[in-house]
């Protein structure tokens, strides 16, 4: 398993990391297993691709890879299925440029190329004990999606408390991995919520924005954890209203995007003051959040 | 222990007349593919020799930075092939001859990026070139106008970044081996070596933290002028942004390498149509910070070597020096009021 | 030329506009000893004022920089200056109420001891279009230098040479071409939003400095100033790497004049070439048309 | 100024070299969708012979056609490419071929002053009854094209 940086800090380094001999840009091959169109709303712009990789793979919640398709080009996505699944793994893509626009014309079979992975990851240790408070805005919830599916794994269930969730969307149409919900909403000691923005037709659940409604799902200050992911302004909104609420950030986490290109911390893309966020993130806390610039 | 303590393992000093420096660099020219200093449109610049009366070794700061010899401009960096990407690692070694301490200082900041062991990754790309890279450096006498290595502890006469350093004077030079190597690129009399050089204070640096400087100083007034031409990062010698990009040829896809720019806004664009530095005053502070203030944060050296190409080029008469001192001075003001 | 009889009167009409806070800002050009040339400065108080400069390396085109302006600022502009002012306006970029020209007489400027580019070019002493005059004597009347005019003719030089004389010199200048975009970021014509060559969802992107991807940009830029090149020369003077292709953009304005009697900076109210047509345009470049266009 | 790095197998040969049947240019060929297009469907329902070397773009108008994308096709190795929209004064949407005409009289001059070959690049006007004149044209440029060989910057894909 690859080395994670709990905090986010250059210092705790892993040997074996540091001696990285290995040519951190070289891909190795997968296939395409299945394409699964995720959102039902008219666009239909977001597909998730199930991959079989050639070399074993092996990853932690809340890292990320880079995805190439030969001529097009490369992208950076969040690992979108459970690292405990051996067999495959999967991407969620939303179409949206020249690269996404060129993933979603693949179907099953067609070669790809993957390096990583790379970033730190969820610190799932440190959150032993805790209650935890998912908030995921639209894509956001894949990223966070291995992070859900490892905790609610049996083998680890009862390292963590109770569970919140609270899934947010467009519309009804654009909620990503709907066939989870209901195996989510199942699980022992969990709250599953979903809000959209504007209210529709049938919707007898949450309207409205996250940050308005965390006032509404009770949950203990003391003991719950919150990890949020979604587009940077609800980032921003939900974080200053948890911190209202009296959570302080060093418990609230969340994974940032930026542009990527080497995802070793030396193409200067995604750099936000001296971090990058492809090897010191993606996943910060509020806390470490507050002394970096705002520039992401 | 001190790299200083090292000199004269490698040889005893070289004293060359002009006419043994021209025939020891026929010699090399044979040998390797050089890179030096030659005249290319009126502009000195770092390019390959073919002809050894091309060099031009004297005090001229060449126009442009010697960093394209380690990464080029654009560079094949692998292929596809069918069930497996193959990397491109067939090197000529080359001889990079008259560096100034500014590049060589330039060269090491960009060592510690790419292969240092602050950097967690290695480079690849990079070390295969830098492998086979071997430096000659050379003094330099002449502080052109925007110059200010000296603020940035470089001392133009002698560096200890290079595996040889060649010492012009007036009549011939002197030439100090310092790797292995270098040992024996150039041979005349010998002379025993005199320790005197050594580097100097480097008093244009930033102690200070992003918040303190972030928001509080009038990035918009040092910015003002610029056009967004991204030219200072193409010509700095320790700017190291890149874009991976795919091209295809005759089937085959190839994957580049191309040196890309933080002036340009489309550098952090999100493919969702974000942008995190939209204005060219964000984009002028993330070039200044980066150097003064992330990559000493992160690599525990300033990745500026005070070569002052970017002041001499900028179309809209940007300083980064004056930016700098700006900033050091308002940082002492509002330290002297707390006191 | 005396230029210190203009910098002193510059000096003083600067101040004067400032302290009777007609204009904001006056956009001018600074002494920067560093940077070898004087460079852009932005004065905002009179006392801002003293260090304008006037002298014969003040190439630099100051157009560009009055679009970004906010608020009411006086412009010091020579005659290429005022050339790309006048193009802007008839395209919409500018309002002529939101700045005052202080025209300024030149007879040419010089960079690295030559004449800068576009002034061997240069029909004229006096700016097309002014509010506040500068004469080269550092009075407010014209003077009317002659103008040495000697430069090249691109439509002859095209018709004398061959097809692969002319695919020669264009591959060696993109050949030098490291394809930062300092050209179009200085010129008076490139002022769109996201450039075709920065768009984020097309291939057209494309920064892998090919010579495909050269050709692209460079003659695509030049399609985009036919008819709107100044001859400003600002493109020759900010590129670092001695790439120079304003021959191409000149040689474009010449057939422009020459077939639809266009001149860019000529006059602020012009419709642009390129948006308008007549229906009996010359038929020219078709296929068994009056070939005049191949050169 | 560095040399490029080389892959240690060379590349694989190149397929279309080597090829000895008479070559046909490739020539990219933008038909406005209300006359020319229509033109070209006539000269095939009515079975006129004419070279098999243009690849069609069907576009809405000439005026549709930015001179980026023969910029492109040219820059990307393209052998030649032809534009026709309707005859002026016939435009599906009044004015656009007025404005296309201005602009490809610029960009033929502009080609020409770079040192591409004036006939690499052909504008023309066909209406939906010219099949024969289609079909004429079509032999016309591949003929001028012909004679000027292929495209100096090769083909990026080789094909």
């Amino acid at each position: 398993m690859s080395v994670q940086h709990q905090d986010g800090s250059r210092n705790v380094q892993n040997q074996d990391e540091q001696k990285h001999v290995q040519n951190p840009y070289l891909p190795s091959r997968a296939v395409i297993l299945e394409v699964i169109q995720e959102t039902k709303s008219e666009t239909q712009d977001v597909k998730t691709f199930r991959l079989k990789l050639d070399a074993p793979f092996d990853y932690r919640p809340g890292q990320f890879v880079e995805f190439s398709v030969a001529g097009i080009g490369e992208c950076t996505f969040g690992f979108a299925s459970s690292p405990l699944i051996k067999d495959y793994m999967e991407l969620t893509v939303k179409r949206t440029g020249y690269v996404t626009e060129n993933i979603h014309m693949l179907s099953e079979g067609s070669t790809v190329w993957i390096r990583g992975p790379f970033g730190n990851s969820f610190p799932l240790e440190k959150m032993e004990g805790r209650d935890l408070f998912y908030v995921t805005g639209g894509l956001g919830l894949a990223p966070l999606r291995p992070m859900i599916d490892y905790v609610f794994d049996p083998a680890y269930r009862n390292r963590y408390g109770n569970i919140k969730m609270l899934m947010a969307a467009r519309t009804p149409g654009d909620f990503i991995f709907s066939y989870d919900f209901e195996k989510w909403g199942k699980m022992p000691d969990t709250e599953f919520y979903q809000t959209i923005d504007s209210p529709a037709e049938g919707w007898d659940q949450f309207v409205g924005f996250p940050h308005t409604l965390i006032e509404k799902i009770p949950f203990d200050l003391e003991k719950t954890t919150a990890v949020l992911c979604g587009p940077p302004p609800m980032i921003k909104a939900l974080s200053n209203a948890f911190v209202q609420y009296g959570l302080p950030p060093e418990r609230i986490y969340t994974t940032l995007e930026m542009r990527m290109t080497c995802g070793v911390g030396k193409c200067g893309k995604c750099n936000i003051g001296h971090r990058y966020v492809c090897i010191d993130g993606p996943v910060f806390s509020m806390a470490e959040l507050g002394e970096m610039p705002s520039e992401y | 222990m001190s790299a200083y303590e090292m000199r004269s393992n490698f040889g005893p000093l070289h004293v060359l007349t002009g006419n043994q420096v021209r025939d020891a660099l026929e010699d090399v020219l044979q040998k390797f593919t050089v890179v030096a200093p030659v005249m290319a449109d009126n502009k000195l610049v770092y390019d390959e020799v073919n002809d050894v009366s091309d060099i031009v070794l004297n005090d001229a700061l060449p126009y442009k930075s010697p960093k394209d010899v380690v990464f080029p401009r654009v560079e094949d960096v692998m292929r596809f092939l069918e069930n497996r990407v193959e990397e491109a690692q067939v090197i000529k070694p080359v001889l990079l001859v008259g560096a100034k301490p500014c590049d060589l200082a330039a060269m090491k900041v960009l060592d510690e990026v790419f292969t240092g062991e602050q950097g967690r990754y290695k480079d690849s790309f990079y070390s295969n070139r830098r492998d086979f890279l071997i430096i000659v450096g050379m003094n330099c006498r002449e502080k052109k106008s925007g110059c200010f290595c000296e603020e940035r502890g470089i001392n133009p006469a002698f560096s200890q970044d290079c595996d040889g350093f060649l010492t012009l004077q007036d009549d011939g030079a002197v030439y100090e081996p310092l790797t292995e190597k270098g040992a024996d690129l150039f041979s005349g009399a010998t002379a025993a070596s005199e320790n005197s050089v050594s580097p100097g204070e480097e008093t244009l640096v930033l102690n200070t933290s992003e918040a303190e400087v972030f928001t509080a100083m009038p990035w918009e007034k040092y910015a003002e002028g610029c056009i967004g031409c991204g030219t200072c990062t193409f010509i700095c010698p320790t700017c190291h942004c890149f874009n991976l990009r795919d091209s295809e040829k005759k089937g085959i896809v190839t994957r580049t390498r191309v040196w890309d720019s933080c002036m340009y806004p489309k550098f952090t664009l999100h493919a969702g149509g974000h942008n995190p530095r939209t204005r060219k005053y964000e984009r002028f502070r993330q070039r200044v910070l980066h150097k003064y203030l992330y990559i000493p944060e992160n690599y525990g050296c300033t990745a500026c070597t005070g070569c002052g190409r970017c002041i001499r080029s900028c179309p809209g008469g940007l300083n980064i020096r004056n930016t700098v001192l700006d900033i050091q001075r308002r940082l002492a003001e509002k330290r002297e009021v707390h006191v | 030329m005396d230029y210190e009889m203009q910098s002193r009167r510059l000096a003083e009409i600067a101040a004067k506009l400032l302290e009777d806070e007609t204009v904001e800002a006056v956009l001018g050009l600074r002494n920067n000893p560093e940077a070898g040339w004087p460079t852009p400065y932005c004065a905002r108080t009179p006392q801002d004022a003293e260090r304008l400069v006037w002298n014969e390396a003040c190439y630099t085109n100051l157009a560009f920089y009055l679009t970004e302006m906010r608020g009411k600022t006086a412009i010091v502009a020579k005659p290429c200056d005022v050339r790309s002012i006048i193009n802007l306006i008839s395209e919409n970029q500018l309002d002529r109420d939101n700045f005052i020209i202080i025209g300024i007489e030149c007879e040419g400027k010089r960079k690295d001891g030559k004449p800068a580019p576009g002034c061997d070019a240069c029909p004229s002493s006096i700016p097309g279009f002014w509010d506040i005059a500068i004469g080269a004597d550092g009075s407010d009347t014209w003077c009317d230098l002659p103008m040495a005019q000697t430069g090249e003719n691109v439509t002859q030089w095209a018709k004398k040479s061959t097809v692969e004389e002319r695919f020669d010199r264009f591959l060696k200048e993109i050949n030098q071409c490291i394809l930062c975009y300092a050209c179009r970021q200085a010129c008076q014509g490139c002022y769109c939003v996201s450039c075709f060559m920065d768009r984020k969802a097309t291939p057209w992107e494309q920064i892998d400095a090919d010579t495909g991807s050269k050709i692209a940009f460079h003659l695509t830029r030049a399609m985009h100033l036919a008819g709107r090149c100044t001859d400003c020369g600002a493109c020759e003077k900010v590129c670092s790497s001695g790439v120079n292709l304003k021959y191409i953009y000149k040689g474009l304005s010449e057939f422009v004049e020459e077939t639809y009697g266009f001149k860019a900076g000529v006059n602020p109210e012009a419709t642009p070439v390129m948006n308008r047509y007549e229906a009996d345009d010359p038929q020219v470049a078709f296929l068994g048309g009056d070939c005049i266009v191949g050169i | 100024m560095s040399e490029q790095a080389e892959f240690i197998n060379p590349a694989p040969s190149d397929p279309s070299t080597g090829a000895s049947e008479e070559w046909t240019p490739r020539i990219i060929a933008f038909l406005c969708n209300w006359c020319s297009y229509a033109g070209a469907d006539l000269a095939g329902t009515s079975r006129i012979q004419y070279p098999p070397s243009i690849r069609v773009i069907r576009v809405p108008c000439s005026g549709r056609v930015n001179p980026q994308y023969i910029i492109k096709a040219l820059a990307d190795g393209a052998d030649g490419v032809m534009v026709s929209g309707c005859h002026p004064g016939d435009c599906h949407y009044l004015e656009g071929n007025y404005y296309a005409r201005r602009r490809f009289a610029v960009l033929k001059r502009l080609l020409s002053l770079a040192g591409f070959h004036p006939d690499r690049v052909q504008f023309t006007w066909v209406s939906a009854s010219e099949g024969a004149k289609f079909a004429e044209v079509v032999s016309t440029v591949t003929e001028k094209i012909r004679v000027l060989g292929p495209s100096e910057l090769g083909g990026r894909d080789g094909a």
